[in-house]
């Protein structure tokens, strides 16, 4: 746990940061808003005192209501792994600026987030899917997919109750194919 | 990379001429066992123990706990009816069923396996609706469908792991633990009793009589296999002579006169014939 | 006509096969005999009167025969000795140690589908295997093996190569031009390119032994070079040879200069969409090539079929197996059976485990081999064209092994350094070969 | 009696005009601005397919290549022909089945597939593992990086057309790998560690097999690279081919040997320290050049690093228990944590969410070759053909990774 580290966050993110900064093992976490998202990470990786120049993960989360994205960030100031979670994301009309401009390397990460959430990187010029055939409507890491024999995988539970999950009556056809609000 | 042009395709070719003299490392697999070590895990193998007995006793518990599911295993259950399966989920019936052996011409060794049948899963549907598609009233639904056909096609348990999303290994699993649920068609029983009182007022003629009706004899099936044809071990006291039995239960409307015809009608009107498609 | 039929439908199969067979072998029996009657003494006058073209002919067909068992055994080589570089063992299976792989690769590809996909161009797509055979075929006549052991000693004969190792690379541009496929399009462009470029420096490197001996046959070349090893051209020319070698690896397509079938890049280059035979004959072209390649080097610079010294013990068997009379007739009947026993007798004894009938065999077999080492050591005695066939053989097979050997070791040059080499480096260094070479004999003539 | 007559191929009804025969759809629909720019064929430009099915694209990858001649202007990879969906069967599995799950990723060295993901689950259940755990960890994914590097040579090698290098390094790494099935069990898919230690402590044969090997690692291993870091063609190919700057390193997010090679001595080993790493003695080589060569060269001083560690291990090693005391169901509180590990081919990291139950809430697996490749379309515009595969191979990387 680094403390100096927050005392900085906080002095230099200030309001754009949603609550406190969190700490945790080696590991900080803010919370930020979609649209404060260039702003921020620009100061991280700008400013001299921070330097977060380097991106060790970008990843797509989502919680059942809304969704996420995470940002894991690595500096030589600090021993932490800094985590920047972009909440409140709608599931309605997921989308929130793209990074590249900064990590030209995040344009695959963003693919892989649009392609498995249908999460919309305004700003990324290849947002397609990467994974999955082009043709291919749902995305599957959303928790709304489910695979065939969700139930048959939890030995622990015994038999798992699919209805708790809201399981489509006919999963193969209609859910799943739901139209993505981005593509 | 050394200052003279070419010493290094030089030394390479030395060098691989030095290894062309080398003993090669390759280990001749079928003649020379590999060097497997004790701790390895991936032996095919089930354990004996010290009477000879086979260790396993087929309870799935590694098929169900196997994270890929990859195990596959056959047994037989406890009753010693079914041979029964636990395998990865909806592949094992369809690999083992419809491609490989049958399609080959060859002999299934599980019985409920050995034909597929299409069933009428319109019904099927209709029972799943009329349980809500639940995994956990699975024994209701089973005994839903065995009224509905008779016995449990193979396609049905499909349609029902299809639509439940319960593990298709796992309805295997219960169907062939209750007695009462049944892969197989119906066979009916139809015995003549033997003792000396029934045979003495006339229990042969009755039998062969039965049998020409049959179209078999005496210890045989019929030749759709649907009915067996025995005799009967035991004459329940107090019962009339001669006996004939269906299923275990006394016909005592079955005389000589009519046997042949009764017989016909039991052969040619089967209940379990309607349910077939 | 009901009549015929019902006749013919009584018939058995057999029946009908004679019923057939035999009035149509009278009436072709016939026709031939009288084609022979008439043809035959005009051919006959025809062909002695032109006896080259019979040796020829007969010449022509060893060497197609002989491409078979040479294609076979450096194929067995490449597997085996690269195998043994790898520290592998290599085919170990198909026959004693392995030693029939090669023959049952030759077969598997004639066993297998010969197919051709949609949309190529059929008629040449079918003739590029066997342009790029032939041309490697051509090239093999002039190779002068022993005295008197060639197919054609053309005056020419070096001029001839270098023409018909040209050609190879036309079979390879329409294999990649009509396999309608884009690796082989850039096979076929890539020979193109690398043909032209390596064939320069190839020929280049070469007139420098055409100056030292004045004349481009082959056969007069070899014979300039008798002597000791120290005759050998190579002394003469090791600039010319390193020249000579390393384009003849771009010439048949061997690592480290296979651009054309680069398969970690383009797969398969021009070959990529052939199978079954067709596929075989560019692999059998291929290591044809490389032993004429191997064979051309040996005649250039390395004496060809001189021995590189001479044999330090003279021996004379003036053998005439007709002097022994009755007793040959006695010898070859009861040799074998002699030998065969005495040869079986110390196994016999030697070990329980082996049974009468094993121990004869053996004794048979090892009698064999003494019989056929020993004519061959008679033969290598008597006959000058068997010792200039062993040690032209000899020499070849060294620079084949080279060949495979470059293939173990060696990664790929890539295809802009390989151009840059040829005409960078390969080019002006055998001009200067030539100059040197030009230079220094008319100092030494003058002298 | 009719036979029944099997389709033919030559039924004009079944067959393929001869213009699209063997071609399907070259040009797919232009989504994005990028596949606008890339399809958007000039003068003299043809689009060459290759893989999945080619020699040598590392496992199922599909490169389309935009080529003028030989010269390769732009290429666009084609992902997924092995996706799994791991990610999401992992949010289906329990915590001590995704150690499973997750080991066939980056096949090449799995054991650090599985130190990410227990890594994470031990943050996340606040979990102290017992230290000679932690050696015996270190010591066995030292031995899996060696292996990992010895395939790299074998493979680079292969990849620019020679064939006796891939056969030596699999006679190396062949040892490694029987050594670690001594130890593991298993002979690529060890799935040896566990969440709060390892599945098994050392045995004998894995030490003795262990101290043969140690004993000749050095000498054998200098003698298999001497064919290539002296052979002329070999340097004169991997010299200068695709360099890496510091600036686009970072903005790429390169990790691993890759990002060392550019001169950055990244090593999370040392810039965010796990395990025992911190209390173990080796150096984080570096090299400046940035390019293939330097790549291959910086792996090879890798292996005398991790030889290095691993005889340091053999001497440190502690005694104790091998595993902590865990119940069969883990339910850690809800939270997250993140961890990355130090992997062959750069930072293998995993970022788990608990929600309570025995299975993780979500399961996100990064994995470098993912990046790596994603560079080849930077490196790659005004090389030649066969540059793609050399380049590609110095990159390293490990489809079953990437695809996931």
């Amino acid at each position: 746990m680094d403390r100096a580290l927050k005392t900085l966050l906080e002095r230099k993110l200030g309001t754009s940061m949603e609550g406190p900064v969190r700490l945790r093992q080696d590991q900080a976490e803010i919370r930020i808003r979609p649209g404060d998202l260039p702003q921020v990470m620009r100061t991280l990786h700008d400013e001299p005192e921070l330097r977060f120049e380097y991106l060790a993960d970008l990843c797509g989360v989502d919680t059942g209501t809304t969704f996420q994205v995470v940002y894991h960030l690595w500096s030589d100031v600090t021993p932490d792994w800094l985590r920047v979670i972009v909440d409140g994301i709608p599931r309605e009309e997921p989308r929130l600026p793209s990074l590249t401009f900064l990590w030209k390397g995040a344009e695959w990460m963003e693919r892989e987030a649009y392609d498995m959430f249908g999460l919309v990187f305004e700003g990324n010029r290849d947002l397609r899917r990467i994974y999955l055939p082009d043709d291919f409507v749902s995305f599957p890491l959303r928790k709304d997919f489910h695979l065939a024999d969700d139930v048959a995988r939890s030995p622990g539970g015994g038999v798992r109750p699919m209805e708790r999950a809201g399981a489509p009556k006919d999963a193969d056809e209609t859910t799943l194919r739901r139209t993505s609000p981005g593509a | 990379m050394s200052s003279i042009p070419g010493l290094g395709l030089v030394k390479g070719m030395a060098l691989t001429l030095r290894r062309f003299f080398q003993p090669p490392l390759t280990i001749k697999y079928p003649e020379v066992d590999p060097d497997i070590a004790v701790k390895y895990r991936g032996r095919l193998q089930l354990l004996y123990d010290e009477h000879g007995t086979l260790k396993c006793e087929t309870c799935f518990q590694c098929a169900q706990a196997c994270p890929i599911e990859c195990i596959d295993m056959g047994g037989t259950d406890t009753k010693g009816r079914y041979a029964v399966h636990w395998g990865a989920a909806e592949t094992y019936g369809e690999r083992r069923v419809e491609s490989a052996l049958r399609r080959a011409g060859r002999e299934v060794p599980d019985a409920p396996f050995a034909a597929f049948e299409p069933a009428d899963l319109d019904a099927v549907d209709a029972i799943l609706e009329s349980h809500d598609h639940d995994p956990h009233r699975m024994l209701s639904i089973l005994e839903a469908v065995q009224d509905e056909f008779g016995h449990l096609p193979v396609a049905a348990l499909k349609r029902i792991s299809h639509r439940t999303g319960a593990w298709y290994a796992m309805i295997y699993g219960t169907a062939s633990y209750y007695r009462h649920l049944r892969f197989e068609r119906t066979v009916e029983e139809v015995a003549v009793c033997r003792c000396t009182a029934c045979l003495m007022a006339g229990g042969g003629r009755l039998a062969e009589a039965i049998g020409a009706g049959l179209r078999t004899e005496l210890g045989r099936p019929t030749p759709d296999g649907r009915i067996r044809f025995a005799w009967l071990s035991t004459h329940p006291p107090g019962a009339a002579a001669p006996l004939v039995a269906l299923d275990g239960e006394a016909q005592l409307e079955v005389t000589a006169a009519n046997a042949t015809a009764w017989a016909q009608a039991l052969a040619g009107e089967h209940p379990a014939s309607r349910t077939v498609h | 006509m009901t009549a015929v039929t019902t006749y013919w439908n009584r018939l058995s199969v057999p029946s009908r096969v004679l019923l057939v067979a035999l009035p149509t072998l009278l009436v072709l029996g016939g026709l031939a005999t009288l084609a022979v009657a008439l043809l035959v003494a005009p051919l006959l006058d025809f062909l002695a009167a032109n006896p080259d073209l019979v040796r020829f002919a007969i010449a022509a067909t060893l060497v197609i025969v002989a491409t078979i068992p040479t294609a076979f055994l450096i194929i067995l080589l490449e597997l085996k000795v690269i195998a043994r570089m790898n520290l592998r063992v290599g085919p170990d299976r198909v026959g004693p140690f392995g030693l029939a792989m090669s023959v049952v690769h030759g077969l598997k590809v004639l066993a297998k589908e010969d197919y051709t996909p949609r949309g190529v161009d059929v008629p040449i797509f079918t003739i590029a295997p066997v342009a790029v055979f032939l041309a490697t075929i051509m090239a093999f006549l002039v190779i002068p093996f022993a005295p008197g052991l060639v197919a054609q000693d053309f005056n020419i004969g070096l001029l001839y190569f270098f023409a018909i190792g040209g050609l190879n690379v036309v079979g390879l541009m329409m294999a990649g031009w009509a396999s309608f496929n884009k690796y082989s399009l850039l096979g076929a462009l890539r020979a193109a390119a690398q043909a032209i470029s390596y064939e320069i420096p190839l020929t280049l490197s070469v007139v420098g032994v055409i100056i030292l001996a004045g004349t481009m046959s082959l056969g007069s070349i070899v014979e300039q070079q008798a002597g000791s090893f120290l005759d050998w051209n190579v002394w003469k020319q090791p600039l010319g040879l390193i020249i000579f070698f390393i384009a003849g690896i771009a010439e048949a397509n061997r690592t480290p200069l296979d651009m054309t079938e680069a398969d970690q890049e383009i797969v398969a280059g021009f070959a990529t969409e052939y199978s079954g035979m067709r596929f075989g004959f560019f692999f059998f072209a291929e290591y044809v090539n490389v032993f004429v390649i191997s064979a051309m080097t040996a005649v250039l610079f390395f004496g060809g079929w001189n021995a590189p010294f001479d044999w330090p013990f003279p021996v004379d068997l003036a053998l005439d197996p007709g002097s022994l009379g009755l007793g040959l007739l006695f010898v070859a009947g009861l040799a074998p059976v002699l030998g065969t026993v005495l040869l079986a007798l110390p196994f016999w004894l030697g070990s329980s485990r082996i049974s009468t009938l094993q121990a004869l065999l053996i004794g048979f077999v090892l009698f064999n081999v003494l019989v056929v080492g020993a004519f061959l050591g008679w033969a290598f005695l008597s006959f000058d064209w068997v010792v200039g066939l062993f040690w032209m053989m000899a020499k070849s097979y060294l620079f084949v092994l080279v060949f495979v050997q470059m293939r173990a070791t060696f990664p790929r040059v890539r295809v802009d350094q390989l151009m840059g080499f040829a005409w960078k480096w390969l080019l002006p260094a055998s001009l200067l070969n030539i100059f040197a070479t030009a230079i220094a004999v008319s100092i030494l003539a003058n002298r | 009696m009719s036979t029944p007559t099997r389709p033919s191929l030559d039924d004009p009804a079944l067959s393929i005009p001869v213009e699209h025969a063997g071609i399907f759809d070259a040009i797919p629909l232009a989504r994005t601005e990028r596949q606008q720019e890339f399809y958007a064929l000039r003068d003299g430009e043809m689009l060459l397919n290759m893989g999945p099915q080619h020699p040598s694209t590392h496992g199922v990858l599909r490169v389309i290549l935009k080529i003028n001649g030989e010269q390769v202007t732009d290429l666009d990879p084609v992902l997924g022909y092995l996706h799994r969906g791991v990610e999401k069967l992992c949010e289906n599995a329990d915590y001590h089945q995704v150690i499973s799950q997750v080991d066939p990723l980056e096949y090449i060295s799995s054991l650090f597939n599985e130190w990410g993901a227990v890594l994470s689950f031990e943050k996340l259940l606040d979990l102290e593992v017992p230290r000679r755990a932690e050696y015996i960890r270190v010591l066995s994914a030292e031995l899996n990086r060696v292996a990992s590097h010895m395939l790299y040579m074998g493979w680079f090698a292969l990849d620019l057309g020679g064939i006796t290098p891939i056969l030596w390094s699999f006679a190396e790494r062949d040892e490694i790998m029987e050594m670690l099935a001594a130890l593991t069990g298993q002979k690529l898919l060890f799935n040896y560690f566990r969440i709060g230690g390892v599945n098994g402590d050392l045995n004998h044969e894995f030490m003795s097999r262990l101290g043969d090997w140690m004993s000749r690692a050095g000498a054998q291993l200098e003698a298999g690279m001497s064919l290539l870091n002296e052979n002329e063609i070999f340097v004169r190919r991997a010299r200068g081919l695709g360099v890496i700057d510091r600036e686009t390193a970072f903005r790429m997010c390169v990790t691993g040997p890759n990002l060392r090679a550019s001169g950055i001595p990244f090593d999370l080993r040392r810039a965010h320290p796990y395990s025992v790493y911190p209390e173990l003695d080796f150096d984080v080589p570096t090299r400046s050049e940035g390019d293939s060569l330097a790549r291959y060269l910086l792996r090879m001083d890798e292996v005398r690093q991790s030889i290095r560690i691993i005889d340091q291990c053999l001497h440190q090693m502690p005694d104790g228990p091998v595993s902590a005391r865990l119940p069969r169901l883990l339910r850690p509180r809800p939270g997250r944590a993140f961890s990355a590990v130090e992997a062959p081919r750069g930072q293998y990291s995993t970022y788990v969410i608990s929600d309570g139950t025995d299975q993780p809430f979500r399961m996100r697996i990064h994995d470098p070759s993912f990046l790596h490749l994603q560079l080849m379309g930077l490196l790659m515009p005004g090389n030649l053909l066969p540059d793609t595969m050399a380049i590609m191979a110095s990159l390293d990387p490990v489809m079953g990774g990437v695809d996931k």
